[in-house]
């Protein structure tokens, strides 16, 4: 049942070490509200799942920055010039997934599969120390399923029993983070009441959501 | 430079054809967009999610929210299409694509790709570049016949580590336009301003040129 | 037959926590939602595509679009959602489901239980059933004890071909209630109206008798 | 590029001996009339990839009441009677998927992956003749994709580009075989001018779907 949170009690779901999936493409629909409570809460030693390491002078950006990830497991990192730094230096461990494996990865782990095959990266340094099959005379990579200890998710409407509207290219990696979260922690621009989102037309049910931070309070 | 970069977009422009649905990398292959005839209906898809990519909108008009793979404002067209990543790449791997516009780091005779990774210097990602050159259709390169110093980016065998193999179906230049063929690269077209003899010097990799030559400006 | 059904799903239904996300099997387990208390929030999902699901709506207000996997007409909360089926096995194999309720054919005391074929005679299909069973977090069987002929429905082994492999988590059935344990079967509770001699008579499965064996209605 | 036709034009598209998809979930949010069209056609010898094989007294049903089909993979078979029939008297080739694994071997098809890894099915009779492989200790079922020759889809409604909204559950199967078919055919209660469907709640973008068949000639 998804709870309705202040920002005290959102510091209290980071620890040390967690495993963090994180929505938004190159900061847009990144959850920047949920990664300030994250700095704020001084954790360390994170694994960042997600699409990129954003912008080094904007949000999401700053974990890298303030030195907050000890991991990250991205498609891109060429925004972010402290992650390559950082990467060099022997400080951050890297691995770079192909965009569309990386979102199909992490939508196995919540969808229960035990991975994906996939054609993407053959023949590529991708390819090396991964598992290989063939099928049907065509070479496929296996893609094994990611999960994570917190999902943060940035949502455009959040109605009180967590469904989710995103809005426009902020959709991005939001709504199948959301699946694969042991817990999933909404940060949305508006929270209305249940009822408002027509059914037909929620993008994430809220049966996947732990917790929205409240707003307002800022 | 950017009269460079307007002759190779505006060239690979002639190749989409009306209703095509496309994706354009980062950087140079954006400019695609600007190119494409009135009289024809080109569908632009931006990996971060959506299809009926729009130019970039007038100032003040911008949208954080609405912006393309490289983090530039753009806006969406009318019958256009807002979806999350995992739909995204179904079209991209799935084969959904006419076509995409990739640059080149490095471009091969046997249509291989390398465009993520210098080792030791720069390592950006693959980002969807993996993705996008084994699902679409036609993949295009898009890139400068040489690097700033001069050398060939067009060889024999990429050094650099591979973006896809095999892959690559085009490969346009300021200078030439080569389609990549199971018997190594066919130069297809020279600028109007070059001649084989200067495409030759600056192309690593060996080619053969097809019966009738065109001009392309 | 409607009073068995009755006790049944109304006895499954207080192993439902407020909260809870529910998929209910055809037949029988639908019952389950017509006795989940009122104090209590329990959210039914449909596997042919929504949660939410309410119960069946007023005589002329059924819609076509809106029915359950057994295609009766049915509601939708406020708070409900609509998807398609990819998300909504996703949701089911991906452990978002605290617990599913599904008939039996045949169920054993290894936790397996075989729902979807009789060879030669019945081959309806194992539908969503063979997921559920593997994806919910709580498996609950609804049986009658025996067959219509009264052989017993709960083996030492299944017979049949199997819908899963020990994923069964309890047996509620009109005579007893059993856990399903690493140990074999728990008898936990036994019908007001039997006695433990009648459940080992109609069991073909070996159990073993909770210390504190509780009384049902 | 979407192509708005009539009947005469759809039915050109049938041939004796295609593989079709066809969305819908017992008769809930199936394309009864493409399928009368294909009935019409007269079309046989067909291979039916969908959810179920409809109620023998309804329209889905009248495939295999009809005959049209030599092959279904399907998740059920049990609201057709004569499914059964024509199963057991050797007529009809019946091949049964868990409804899961079925909806992620067409995602998979239209998705470009190579299969997919599920638990469903490990132990029972469904896993007879599959390959199966372990990841990290726990065994898995390789689902491979499947494609058709045609997906038949049912919209609630459908603009001039194809963009497609579905309404409650008739939605089931039907996004997931627009992915899927080598050509895509929709039918839709409404066709609605372009910009008509905000593009933030489109559920199948335009680009998968080539036939919509023209409304108001009944």
């Amino acid at each position: 049942m998804v709870k309705i949170v202040d920002k005290e009690q959102i510091k209290q779901l980071f620890a040390n070490g967690q495993r963090l999936m994180i929505g938004g493409f190159i900061e847009c629909g990144a959850p920047h509200r949920l990664i300030d409570l994250l700095l704020e809460s001084g954790v360390r030693n994170l694994t960042l799942i997600g699409n990129d390491t954003g912008f080094d002078d904007q949000k999401s950006g700053q974990l890298v920055v303030e030195r907050r990830l000890s991991r990250v497991i991205v498609s891109h990192i060429g925004t972010n010039k402290e992650t390559g730094r950082q990467m060099n230096s022997g400080d951050l461990e890297v691995e770079l997934i192909p965009q569309g494996t990386l979102v199909e990865q992490i939508r196995a782990g919540g969808a229960g599969l035990g991975g994906v095959l996939t054609p993407t990266g053959i023949g590529t340094p991708v390819a090396e120390g991964s598992r290989t099959l063939e099928v049907d005379g065509r070479e496929y990579l296996l893609a094994k399923p990611l999960r994570a200890d917190l999902a943060l998710v940035k949502a455009w409407k959040a109605d009180r029993d967590g469904n989710l509207l995103f809005r426009y290219a902020a959709r991005n990696f939001n709504p199948v983070i959301a699946m694969a979260g042991d817990r999933v922690v909404v940060e949305a621009e508006e929270i209305v009441p249940t009822g408002e989102i027509d059914p037909n037309q929620v993008m994430t049910p809220g049966i996947f959501v732990d917790y929205i931070l409240r707003n307002g309070e800022e | 430079m950017t009269e460079m970069r307007e002759r190779i977009t505006r060239r690979i422009a002639r190749e989409l054809e009306d209703g095509d649905v496309v994706n354009l990398g980062i950087g140079m292959p954006t400019m695609v967009a600007d190119f494409i005839p009135d009289d024809i209906r080109v569908i632009f898809q931006s990996e971060n999610g959506f299809v009926g990519m729009g130019p970039r909108p007038p100032k003040g008009e911008e949208d954080p929210d609405l912006v393309n793979a490289g983090s530039e404002p753009v806006t969406i067209k009318t019958g256009g299409a807002f979806f999350d990543s995992t739909l995204s790449f179904a079209i991209i791997r799935g084969g959904h694509l006419d076509a995409t516009v990739l640059g080149a780091l490095q471009v091969d005779e046997q249509g291989n790709l390398a465009n993520w990774k210098i080792p030791g210097k720069l390592v950006p990602g693959m980002g969807g570049a993996m993705d996008l050159t084994v699902g679409a259709r036609q993949v295009i390169v898009a890139t400068s016949h040489t690097t700033k110093k001069g050398q060939p980016k067009i060889l024999p065998e990429c050094t650099l580590p591979l973006t896809a193999k095999g892959e690559v179906d085009l490969i346009v230049t300021e200078l030439a336009v080569f389609r990549v063929t199971g018997q190594g690269l066919l130069l297809k077209e020279i600028a109007e301003d070059t001649t084989v003899k200067e495409v030759k010097e600056k192309t690593a990799a060996g080619f053969s040129i097809a019966p009738e030559l065109i001009t392309f400006a």
